[in-house]
């Protein structure tokens, strides 16, 4: 039949195309950060690029990966979540206050030796315990996630204060900090972790039945109830990932630092969301991956690098993030305009 | 890698965040000796976030910088930082926040320059004490030995809301008062905020203060502010008349902590009562020449800075509590701004 | 009661209610296996809210379900298609974003194991996509972006996902509201290779013809109430049309004896600015006339007149009302020379789900409901709102209530209302009867005659035959983006529409 | 005809459950501010509920109102605006600089006498200025508003110390004082400008077709768009309102602190859609009143104005807060539920 056959040559056509522009797309983001690194390269004669440059970088990025990962998923899942950067300061002061070493006169369980374990076991424990209420008050609560995750945002902050007296929590155990602050070789802990997770994460989206229950949420919840999967379920488990990547990403943020006070993490949701969103997650949810969370999370690193690196005033600092941002995720969006 | 070619000092400035008033200027003073000095100033603010300080350091250890001047986000991280600073043999002053005393022992290349946050909290119990002294019948419940205190605080967990606080609450007991809170409560230094305490406040407690206590000026302001507008003044109908002679036209003594040109220019007006002045250039002054003469003479041991000498014998205020390092703490002054002296303050 | 191993469903005294809405009332519906059983019913009859009863969307109020004479009682969709029911929805429920073989296995994928990990085995997710597909002669790839098909190729998908469930129920509800006739003819054979199977298959229709060639059984629901079984071959069209609207109705379209005036809208040389979309047509239409927009599915028509009314960018093209040449760059362009729009996609471009009836009515007329200061003249607009909803019939228990909250045809006719009341001169509608029942069309068929005897002008796209041929004073023919001819009434037939859509090059 | 009378019977029953429904529903937030009155009344034996307090609740919430007001707006037609505490401290600041007594040394443009109109003028100017870029970015950018705006959150953060040069802006003159401090027999300026304001939008929301065409948006924006309504416009038109909003709550902001500095403003957005939303504005779009944006900014008012009166531990304070933000959307939600 003549359809069929033109058909046929149609799809052929848009096959092609798509794929060129499917490519040019995914790239992006991509793009973006190879501009920036680039112009980073040309402006400071290459002297920004080394290795300990990159190695800075990973290391910078490493807590906010974590974080940007968790709410990406989110994200992706047409969620969102402002309590990040208070949960992540909750469970970096949890965490660090068992990790505290006992002969230190100042700690909150002076003279009690906790296994090292411990921390790492409770701080995730309570990251995860707030991702859980997240996603129970957004999923069978029926809040939206902006003013549920408010909501906790502002318990999380209160308990974070109650729990440290407002003080700091410091003098931790070095084996402790060694958790974030050692290296193998050229290769810091830190960055071997946030490798792995990408590719664990990678793996889960890609290649399991969780992530594909994941993208059809995002991408129309309707139709992902009706092909039969728990919509809510799903949602309180992308929120507890969340939290518990959140988990790993303040026990980090405690070792690295070797201590925690209530102002850890603050503002941490603003970051991790704008990475996941220069990376190419879609606010309107079904779009991103995590390969485009993990650019995006580098692509925001890279500017406050540079920026650092060349001495930019932070009262500008803060004037060309906004740019540039902006920017990125216009490009990024071109792409889904006609979706608008 | 030092950069070849340039026989350039350069000194590496990690500030805590140039939103508050103290550090922007503390960082204001840094360039201008720097720029007379013609030092390579690098500059960086890390916005409250010491994990962003800790990256700063890195990128600048990276770039070859050895010497430091660091207003620190907090004291429990300063060793580490020492620690970083240390393993390329550089070295570094601390001002504002106080490095601890592990931080100081790294090696003879660390210093304090400072007056510590506690400082500002000490002198505002001596305002007030003198204050109390001269006005035993501005005590509200006619007891003159306790004081009924508001206190407005700072971002709670903040060190400069932490030590100031504390040290009021200890100045004024060690005077020998009982302090009595009437009401306290975070307004995250933020002026609008403390208005609308205050506000709330004078429903519930009018009469039953006799003093606002605030962590820095900006709130004192937002206070003052709420005073005025609900007329708890000396006289309702003239919010301008210092009626009793107590040097404020409030009906209770409002003190702040920085002497910000708007707070001392409140204070020409009788608004404000006091407040204490950091010493913004005295500090950055004092930590610049330090890490300067590490720089050029590669050690500032026993030297003075900006007239200061170090220390010679221990005091009871952290770090200068251990004799080993007691030889790198310099003291810059704090001072009280007063109704006497407000006027070699106004700009 | 005893269960009879006769039916392999029996849903029994089904009741169900909504704020105000006793949408089920006492039904019972038997389904033998291996058989077509037919759901018929006027617009809010109750046959959506029954199938999702079934299919555990909705939780019954009262009532049983038995499936293979086991009782069941489904809590999620998840449930109903593990004991073997499957679903096409009356809406589309596709993900636009993923791919077309991750549309059809959907929360079912094939899995490997790889340790104690399960992955999705993709490679064989392709290959049993690609058999599916070419079973069920589809042209296009698994990979495909859902997306980027046309509104009648993913519900080909739908219809693909709903057949590979190896489900002993498929209920269809609304299948083939945007399919073209060969196509509808593909699912026939597959349901008819389904029955043989010894499927059951529910299958939901307002298309008469369709019912005839396809049930076994037909019952008839009206007011949320079960009227009656009968058996396909006791059956006629007039009997059944009886059954439905509860009266007799002799003519399916009413006459439309207007006669076209002068040319009001002529469009010439319109060719839009995507590449593989429509070129070069040039269409004039009269005053009075009704013309018909035919074509096969992915012809273009929806393109064509999206562009007259201002919602898409031509390249080249001059449109002129009454001879006057203007040009439209928006819809509200459109409305202000007095055109009209009745979309497709009545869910994605139609209705303002949580808004009231007497909003999604009235939203484009408002211009014209004002009082002297400006001001909003709220009477008005609830009189004229109403008086066309009723006209009507649109079914709702209040015009303050939601949209949303009514059946698929009420709210089409809600649309429909809510373009009359802009009093248009010219009014374009994009298969203005999809999902609508006999009665409601015919009541629709009226107004479009009313119009056009008043001296306006009507354009109608329509991918049935019947209604192109009843209603239309010329049909104007699409294929691939060319208009290959343009039929006066007397050879407006099935054959010379078929020739046309088909003629390739 | 059967069908007729069965269905105007039908509609009669219907009509009474849907009106106290509807009456109900409506009243959620209501109910939730009474509750709250009362208790507070109950737990401080009638003290806090003076006309005192009533005026002086008043005046601390109108400046918020005004930003819950254009953020309500902005969230009917499905955006979100983050930039809302940057942009109002901007404002403020910029305001602030032009009111300074001309004989204070300090004063950012010493010995210049501006008429006191110019800083309201150029305040509001300012505000609506932003406005107008977060429209043009959502609108025609097509950036996800998230993004957007805090891009542009980011960008006025930094304006503001670039301009103040992180010092404080006072001393400013009595008259431009007067504008938020003064008041009308019991009655303060500020509430008048709060209800004048609220009657204004009022009257726009319900009784024009531009209300009508936000509504519209709001619910559906495609079929807004079929339906004549220039869509982007009309984002760009609630931006630029949200915008001007934001400005006359800045000029006030400065006006009854009589200083502004880069503090002034922060984190306001989070309380302002915190109050939009406690007020029944969905986050979905094309839901919720301008009557229930004030409700809705009188109750967490009232929140913050009893745990201050009644001196709860300000530890306990966010936890309270973060718990009644999410048991009142809860409760508000109830009503929204079969919709998700
Ligand atoms: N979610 C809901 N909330 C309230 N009322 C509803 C809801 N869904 C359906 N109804 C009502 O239930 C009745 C039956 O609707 P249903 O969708 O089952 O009709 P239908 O027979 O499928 O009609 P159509 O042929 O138009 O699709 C209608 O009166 C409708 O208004
Ligand atoms: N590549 C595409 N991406 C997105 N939507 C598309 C695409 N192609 C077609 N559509 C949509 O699918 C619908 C059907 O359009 P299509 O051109 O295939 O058929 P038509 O003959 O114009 O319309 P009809 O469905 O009324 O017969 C239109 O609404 C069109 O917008
Ligand atoms: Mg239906
Ligand atoms: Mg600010």
């Amino acid at each position: 039949m003549d359809t069929k056959i033109s058909a046929v040559a149609d799809k052929k056509g848009i096959v092609t195309l798509k794929t060129i522009q499917h490519t040019l797309g995914k790239h992006t983001n991509l793009v973006t950060l190879v501009v920036l690194i680039v112009a980073l390269g040309i402006m400071t004669g290459g002297r920004a690029l080394q290795i300990s440059s990159l190695q800075n970088l990973m290391v910078a990025e490493a807590v906010r990966a974590f974080a940007a990962l968790g709410v990406g998923l989110i994200i992706i899942n047409r969620g969102i979540d402002l309590s990040i950067g208070q949960v992540v300061g909750l469970v970096a002061c949890v965490s660090a206050s068992l990790a505290q070493t006992s002969d230190y006169a100042g700690a909150l369980y002076p003279g009690t030796v906790f296994p090292v374990f411990l921390p790492i076991i409770v701080g995730i424990a309570v990251g995860t315990l707030f991702g859980i209420i997240n996603g129970l008050l957004v999923a069978y609560g029926n809040l939206p996630p902006f003013i549920a995750t408010l909501g906790t945002m502002s318990i999380a902050a209160g308990l974070q204060l109650i729990y440290t007296r407002a003080s700091t929590i410091g003098s931790l155990k070095n084996e402790y900090k060694h958790i974030a602050q050692g290296s193998l070789g050229p290769l810091p802990y830190l960055m071997i972790y946030v490798l792995a997770a990408v590719l664990i994460l990678w793996i889960m989206m890609t290649q399991t039945r969780q992530g594909k229950a994941f993208y059809a949420i995002g991408g129309n919840p309707q139709a992902a109830r009706v092909s039969g999967i728990n919509v809510k379920l799903n949602l309180l488990k992308v929120y507890a990932l969340g939290g518990f990547l959140y988990g790993i990403s303040g026990v980090l943020l405690s070792s690295r630092l070797g201590l925690a006070n209530p102002l850890t993490g603050d503002g941490m949701e603003l970051d991790a969301i704008a990475a996941a969103t220069v990376g190419g997650i879609s606010h309107s949810g079904g779009i991103g991956t995590i390969g485009g969370i993990f650019i995006g999370v580098f692509t925001l690193g890279i500017i406050t690098f540079g920026m650092t690196y060349m001495g930019v005033d932070s009262y500008y600092q803060l004037l060309v993030k906004g740019m540039i941002i902006i920017v990125a995720v216009y490009f990024d969006m071109k792409r889904h305009a006609k979706r608008a | 890698q030092q950069e070849a070619g340039s026989e350039k000092v350069t000194i590496g400035a990690l500030i805590r965040n140039t939103d508050e008033q103290f550090v922007a200027d503390y960082a204001e003073n840094l360039k201008k000796l720097a720029a007379e000095r013609g030092v390579d100033l690098k500059l960086l603010d890390s916005r409250s976030d010491q994990a962003m300080q800790l990256d700063q350091l890195n990128v600048l250890l990276t770039q070859g910088v050895k010497h430091f001047v660091i207003v620190p986000n907090v004291t429990e991280a300063t060793e580490d930082m020492a620690k970083k600073i240390d393993a390329v043999g550089g070295g570094a002053a601390f001002s504002n926040i106080q490095p601890s005393v592990e931080a100081l022992k790294v090696s003879p290349n660390f210093y304090l320059a400072s007056s510590p946050e506690s400082v500002a909290g000490q002198i505002q119990a001596q305002i007030l004490d003198e204050y109390f002294q001269a006005h035993p019948e501005k005590m509200a419940n006619g007891d003159p030995n306790a004081i009924d205190a508001i206190f407005l605080y700072g971002q709670l967990g903040h060190p400069a809301q932490v030590f100031r606080s504390e040290a009021a609450v200890k100045g004024l007991k060690d005077a020998g008062y009982t302090v009595n809170i009437v009401a306290e409560d975070t307004a995250n230094w933020k002026p609008d905020e403390a208005q609308a305490k205050m506000d709330t406040w004078l429903a519930a407690y009018s009469g039953k203060f006799d003093v606002v206590i605030a962590n820095n000026d900006g709130m004192a302001l937002g206070a003052v502010e709420s005073l005025l507008t609900n007329k708890y003044t000396d006289d309702p109908s003239d919010p301008t008349k210092d009626v009793d002679g107590d040097g404020t036209v409030l009906r209770v003594p409002v003190i702040g902590v920085d002497a910000t040109g708007v707070a001392v220019k409140s204070m020409s007006e009788k608004k404000l009562f006091a407040t204490v002045l950091q010493d913004a250039v005295g500090q950055s002054t004092t930590a610049f020449e330090l890490a300067y003469m590490m720089a050029t003479e590669g050690s500032a041991t026993g030297k003075d800075a900006w007239g200061i000498s170090p220390l010679t014998e221990v005091t009871g205020e952290s770090p200068a509590t251990d004799a080993a390092i007691v030889g790198q703490c310099y003291l810059v002054p704090f001072a009280a701004v007063t109704m006497d002296n407000y006027k070699e303050f106004m700009q | 009661m005893a269960q009879d191993q006769n039916y392999i469903l029996e849903m029994c005294n089904i009741t169900k209610k909504f704020p105000g809405v006793l949408a089920l009332d006492d039904v019972t519906l038997r389904v033998r296996p291996g058989t077509v059983h037919s759901l018929m019913g006027e617009n809010g009859a109750g046959k959506s809210t029954m199938m999702k009863c079934l299919f555990g969307i909705y939780q019954e109020d009262g009532g049983e379900i038995f499936v293979n004479g086991k009782k069941e009682n489904f809590s999620s969709a998840k449930h109903a298609l593990e004991t073997g029911v499957s679903m096409i929805h009356q809406e589309l429920s596709i993900v636009p974003e993923r791919s077309v073989m991750e549309n059809i296995w959907l929360g079912r994928e094939p899995g490997k194991k790889l340790g104690p990990v399960q992955f999705v085995d993709h490679k064989k997710m392709f290959k049993d996509t690609e058999t599916l597909l070419k079973n069920l002669e589809m042209e296009f790839s698994p990979n495909d972006r859902m997306g980027s098909l046309s509104i009648s190729h993913q519900q080909a998908c739908e219809i693909a996902k709903a057949v590979s469930c190896d489900a002993s129920i498929v209920v269809m509800d609304e299948p083939t509201s945007s399919l073209t006739e060969t196509e509808v003819n593909h699912l026939f054979k597959i349901i008819n290779s389904l029955r043989d199977k010894g499927v059951a298959i529910i299958y939901i229709s307002h298309k008469m013809s369709e019912i005839f060639q396809i049930s076994d059984d037909v019952s008839v629901m009206r007011d949320g109430k079960l009227i009656a079984t009968k058996k396909a071959s006791e059956l006629d069209e007039d009997k059944l049309i009886k059954l439905m609207v509860g009266r007799d109705m002799t003519n399916r379209f009413p006459p439309v004896d207007s006669i076209p005036a002068e040319v009001c809208l002529s469009a010439k040389n319109y060719t839009s600015d995507v590449e593989r979309s429509f070129k070069d047509i040039s269409l004039d239409l009269r005053k009075g006339e009704i013309l018909g927009l035919g074509g096969l599915v992915g012809a273009q028509r929806t393109e064509f007149v999206e562009s007259i009314f201002g919602l898409r960018k031509i390249k080249t093209g001059t449109l002129s009302i009454n001879g006057k040449e203007i040009r439209i760059k928006s819809p509200e362009d459109a409305i202000n020379a007095g055109i009209g729009l009745i979309t497709e996609d009545r869910r994605g471009s139609g209705i303002f789900p949580l808004l009231s009836i007497i909003d999604n009515t009235s939203i484009p007329s408002l211009k014209g409901c004002r009082k002297k200061v400006g001001f909003l003249d709220h009477k008005k607009i609830f009189n004229t709102a109403t008086g066309i909803n009723k006209k009507l019939r649109t079914k709702t228990p209040t015009f303050h209530t939601p949209i949303q909250n009514l059946s698929g045809g009420n709210q089409q006719k809600v649309i429909v209302s809510r373009w009359l009341m802009t009093l248009p001169e010219i009014l374009i509608m994009d298969e203005p009867t999809r999902g609508i029942d006999v009665g409601a069309k015919y009541e629709i068929y009226t107004i479009m005659s009313e119009l056009v005897n008043a001296g306006k002008a009507i354009i109608m796209v329509s991918s049935e035959m019947p209604e192109l041929i009843g209603m239309s004073h010329r049909v104007a023919v699409l294929c691939n983006g060319n208009l290959t001819g343009v039929l006066e009434k007397n050879d407006i037939n099935s054959e010379n529409i078929m020739r046309l859509a088909t003629q390739f090059e």
